[in-house]
């Protein structure tokens, strides 16, 4: 196991995810002897976990449920929140839009509960690599360790200073730019030094739309180009199956074809599929305001 | 403030008047009745010293229940000022930041500390509360305010008001139709005083009397309801004037054949030959109305008792009412059942001119059957609207008009809304959204083409403009 | 016919609505002896128009179309543009926050082409009064006439006045404001002299953040309550049948009840009825924000 | 710019390689070949002169059509700033705001001015610009740019600029979908280095070069594909580099259920003797790809050739592709069907194991089918992901993946995407956004409990938190 590899079967050392139902996911590292308590009842990991292949059924004593291989997508809902987290939604469109693939350099900051970093980490693996800045010292050092439990450490390098201040640590390497820091304007000029002389993408994500004013002020004083901002919300439509009851009109006496199409006398109610949507979702996680840094 | 001399007396709050409580962004619809608890926000409350007072007064609630006129404002508190911090990244969460105890606390309400004020030193005593990122300070706050506060703000009620209630409050109750979409509704309908208007919904009555708060007491609104009778609790929490529920009328759906047939019998009978008949609707009634009315409100028997009987049964009501015996029902249910074809016969003269000026329906029932038979009952060049909460129904809806002709301007529609959060430095919408605000169609009748037949293509939009309805390549 | 109240049949001096298609509508005002050229052919008012029913269709010579009544919403389709006016939907949510109603005492700034006065308007009748005050003087005309031929003009004052200098031109009487200004934080201290003393609710319209951060600081300094910032969209869905394409996974050698499900040979497919979205839609007309003027 | 001395190599625009036009919002998929004429925006373009240019240079289309490194750079062009009036009050539209006239125009363009400088002229002489709400003057300027301005980007292509491409000047050929969306479908389906991943998509091979592009050349990525040949325009313009085409596999989905029932025959044999089979396939593709390549590429069978012959038949088809003639077609064929029975063997071996990574699907096809039927191929506990355009089919598809269990974490969702206008005192969402990008049905599966029935409610989600599937009151 590994966030950039996959592996078949669940290995001593291992980080698992227990999927016990819809947005109640856990995750469990994966230790001969072990064992682990969930509603379900006492996991023993040597003969419940190790050994047994990612996606099997593991049974409990009060039910069961399945033991699935981490993605960082996963991670992202069973993650210990140390931090505000960025969810998938705006991690894919932030992947997509810096332009991420495997080989990129990225300069993040900060790492907060390290949500994003595993997805960067997973799209620049085998060839890329990370440079995340942490201006919280507990912080930096707990994500440092996760960075090892799901062996991607070897794809970055963990920082422990102030961006604003220190900048990123590196000159002229990166392809690509994150920022999630209050007052991403004054990271903005280290953001370029970190970049590569060619160019590259820069995103700055921040919740208050006066944040984002003051982000692409200093954006186009730095001379970056196509500056845009953007929103993406994610809906998550509920499947369902319901039951419309169809109004009774009474006997028809002409009986003529006009008359009452699909009225029915008894009471009878049509069956069909649809979706609803939840009566409260997230509406807003905060603003993308992306820009590329021009050759220099 | 009751000598200000001007026509304050039509914003005090009398005995008898349907009100709206209030706390933050909570609503309760309830009746001022003398010594009546009422419970909001899990509090027991006693209505009484409301009255004589204006309305839109904040109350702080006594120990006891009793209200007493409160000079602090309810409105956007010196709280939501407080200077957020934009990141949590200082923040070291050991249980330890609340510096008051909870003895402090109790201390602090024993000594008469209002809920506010209780609040505002929980903030100040929280060693982190200026780091905590916004998001969490809100928590904090309206977690705390929810324990603490312990003041009620006194509206009358408006459709503004109770479709914000329902929404929030009971959205299972009104069919899931949030306020956005009811007020456009009213408008795509052309809701106005003076007209004539078909409302068929099981939204408890909130979108009836929306549409009798907008025709103001002019024009005629005919309720068509399924089952034994009309629901109407939330046309009671609008507190009309009594002349107001002169222009409201109520057809059973169960007739509307024999009314398009001319077979409808509106003739008086004796109740007891009906009997039969009326128990079956009855029983309907019972059954489909698994839409509890508002606590206080009694049962849905009752209130449409209320509602139905005219002035000259009044009294007779208002007495059985206390008695509750059976005997006594019976005999209710025969006057119901006479005055019932009474006002069935008018109803049924109203509707026989087909010639009413718009149709709006919101229900659980499936809109098709629905629409297609009271559309019937409109004049050419009438609006009309049509809430679902899916959008399935609708689509069939939409194919089954085009088909049949006779409507134009047909539009499947659905809003969105959203709340924004305006302060300096942290303006952005809020947090949190409503998922889904119901679908509409909507559209205005024409005249039919006789010469034509009714499944034409010809009825539908003019040719040249004529919608892709086949589409294999998307 | 006039925009409060229904009519029948068409007479002269009579606005009727000419419903060419979706989206395509055209005033006409109807005079006996009069011509109008559609795109459709020639219509004759005295025999095409007069005396027929509202709802009838009209046969020209290239086509067809309906004559419908007029109603403030055909309106807002059909309304001449002098200048951005306010739609439907917010016109809608708009009336519902005011809480408009017959009887209701409104002021509105600016007038502008007319869209959303109509709509205030049809709801106050018979006995409300709407005072509206326009900038542009030409403007104030213009609508000035059209509130007669729609024969409103006894339920509406027009003033043709700078708001922000010379307020609503009403005292303590109004119940609802509606301001959609420039500047509407210049108003805000109008709006609530305008009002009456026991309070009443306010609307402003702005495209722009910063319009809205401004009014909202307005209305907190001159004490209104409950003020609160809201946006409503419209989508409109398009109605329409699809054709989906079965894959063909070839023959089955098998034919367990395990295999393929659906799958047809023979190219079959699978017609829905579904709804899109049009490719392009309004993404924003701007901001409302209400607030309640408390007693003074 | 050429002694700059750093690795500035691999930025250079080189001769054949794949770029991609840009101008404001507009992009255009082009090679690089010499004296080829290319069309953008209605204008004809020479692309030789920005050979040995860096990428991202903007040039100067001059007259004749050839480019000319331009310092002016195509970004936020100093119009955007001009000074909006927030309300047109003052506007009095009589026609003769523009002070210049077409003459005056005329004369500038032949004194050489720029076309952004043209455009400025236009504003500077416009009476009444100023007094025009955003909305106007963004439209204006919109319009005059289209006419006036006469520069290019030449762009590195990249997913992002490609689905942005797509989604903006050919959505029919993607089926809709949104480049947002696509951004989701990367991630969802846990697309990185290393994997082995399914794709089945009918979008000019859009979804397939996003996915090569996440893999980076590591791993293989297995196209099934309806019809007659997979379709790849899409791919092509991503302009990957040759060893990343060693990762890609292709298998018809005619021969899904033979491989799944191991009656695969894939032993290569007389491409005679198949003929009639593939002749029928041919058909079919044709009738199938009613997408039609971009204008530069080709006829989908070219195309086709070009990705699927290998370095040893390359000679032979090229000298042949010069020819055209018809006997050289049948021996192309030949040879094609050979390499195409090899290649199947080869991806059905990979197949086989049913221990793929991940499934895309994104296609005009029913995706329920599409899906019960490949996600047979995948291992327990990973990714897939489905696009459709429309919400239905995926309803269907939830509730079968329901019914037959082996998936758990099944999500329908779509996004909703705005974009911004940050500008001082004008910062407000655009005034046009998408109307819809596709929904998605995404999930992991899981290993299938063969102790009990497929169809068993066992095999869904754990019993406590079982979704409510009936619901009758809504």
């Amino acid at each position: 196991m590994s966030f950039v590899e996959y592996s078949d079967f669940i290995q001593d050392g291992d980080v698992a995810i227990l999927y016990l139902s819809h947005n109640n996911v856990m995750p469990v590292k994966v230790q001969q002897g072990a064992q682990t308590q969930t509603r379900y009842g006492v996991i023993r990991h040597s003969t419940d976990l190790i050994g047994q292949r990612y996606g099997s059924k593991v049974t409990c004593s009060k039910g069961w449920f399945h033991v699935l291989h981490p993605t960082p997508e996963l991670w992202t809902v069973a993650l210990p929140h140390r931090t505000q987290i960025l969810y998938t939604t705006d991690i894919a469109f932030i992947t997509m839009m810096l332009e991420l693939k495997p080989g990129s350099i990225v300069c993040e900051s900060g790492t907060g509960s390290g949500s994003l970093s595993h997805a960067i980490l997973r799209t620049i693996a085998p060839t890329g690599h990370l440079h995340t800045v942490e201006f919280h010292q507990q912080r930096a050092e707990k994500v440092a360790e996760e960075f090892k439990e799901h062996r991607v450490d070897h794809l970055v390098t963990v920082r422990n200073q102030d961006v604003c201040k220190d900048g990123f640590g590196v000159t002229g390497v990166a392809d690509a730019v994150f920022l999630d820091i209050p007052s991403p304007w004054d990271a903005v000029g280290h953001a370029k030094v970190a970049m590569k002389k060619h160019g590259g993408r820069l995103c700055s994500f921040s919740p208050c739309i006066e944040q984002v004013q003051k982000t692409c002020e200093a954006l186009q004083d730095q001379g970056f180009e196509d500056i845009s901002t953007t929103e993406v919300l994610l809906r998550e439509h509920d499947v369902r199956t319901v039951s419309l009851p169809l109004p009774d009109f009474g006997p028809d006496p002409e009986t003529t074809e006009e008359a009452t199409p699909a009225a029915a006398p008894n009471h009878a109610s049509i069956t069909l599929k649809t979706t609803t949507l939840p009566r409260e979702m997230p509406g807003h996680t905060g603003y993308l305001t992306f820009a590329t840094k021009p050759r220099t | 403030m009751a000598d200000n001399g001007d026509d304050d007396n039509q914003y005090r709050i009398k005995e008898g008047d349907y009100v709206v409580l209030k706390r933050g962004e909570i609503f309760k619809a309830v009746q001022i009745q003398p010594r009546k608890k009422v419970i909001f926000e899990k509090q027991w409350i006693f209505l009484d010293n409301a009255v004589g007072q204006l309305y839109s007064t904040t109350f702080e609630i006594l120990s006891g229940g009793n209200l007493k006129p409160n000079e602090l404002k309810d409105s956007a508190s010196p709280l939501d000022a407080v200077e957020a911090g934009t990141d949590n990244r200082n923040i070291v969460d050991d249980g330890k930041s609340q510096k008051l105890t909870r003895d402090d606390i109790e201390a602090l309400k024993e000594k008469g500390l209002k809920g506010q004020d209780i609040i505002k030193k929980l903030v100040d005593n929280h060693a982190t509360f200026g780091d905590k990122t916004e998001y969490s300070q809100v928590k904090y706050i309206k977690k705390k305010k929810k324990k603490y506060e312990n003041t009620v703000m006194i509206l009358k009620p408006s459709c503004r008001i109770l479709a914000m209630m329902y929404h929030g409050r009971e959205p299972g109750k009104i069919c899931h139709l949030r306020y956005d979409t009811l007020a456009q509704m009213l408008t795509l309908a052309n809701i106005h005083a003076g007209s004539k208007v078909l409302v068929f919904e099981t939204c408890a009555g909130l979108v009836l009397g929306s549409i009798m708060e907008r025709m103001g007491g002019y024009g005629s609104v005919i309720q068509m309801y399924p089952g034994g009778g009309p629901v109407r609790a939330g046309v009671e929490s609008f507190g009309f004037p009594a002349h107001f529920h002169d222009t409201l009328h109520e057809f059973p759906i169960c007739h509307v054949n024999a009314l398009l047939a001319g077979t409808l019998d509106t003739s008086a009978k004796d109740p007891t030959a009906e009997n039969t008949h009326e128990k079956q609707l009855n029983l309907a009634a019972e059954k489909e109305q698994n839409q509890p009315e508002a606590e206080e409100q009694g049962t849905p028997e009752e209130e449409s008792m209320e509602t139905n009987t005219g002035d000259d049964a009044g009294q007779d009501v208002e007495k059985m009412e206390k008695d509750k015996l059976k005997e006594a029902k019976a005999q209710v249910k025969k006057l119901r059942l006479e005055e019932k074809q009474r006002r069935l016969a008018a109803t049924a003269a109203l509707l026989k001119g087909r010639n009413a000026d718009g149709l709006v329906i919101a229900s659980r029932f499936h809109p098709c059957p629905v629409l297609l038979g009271l559309l019937k009952f409109l004049s050419p060049s009438r609006p009309f609207v049509v809430y679902s909460q899916y959008i399935e129904p609708l689509i069939e809806c939409f194919k089954k008009l085009r088909e049949c002709g006779g409507t134009v301007n047909l539009r499947l529609t659905d809003t969105w809304m959203r709340h924004y959060q305006v302060l300096p430095d942290r303006t952005h919408p809020l947090l949190l959204m409503s998922g889904g605000g119901g679908y509409l169609l909507s559209g205005t009748t024409v005249a039919t083409d006789h010469s034509k037949p009714a499944g034409s293509k010809q009825a539908e939009e003019p040719a040249p403009k004529r919608q892709k309805l086949e589409d294999t390549e998307g």
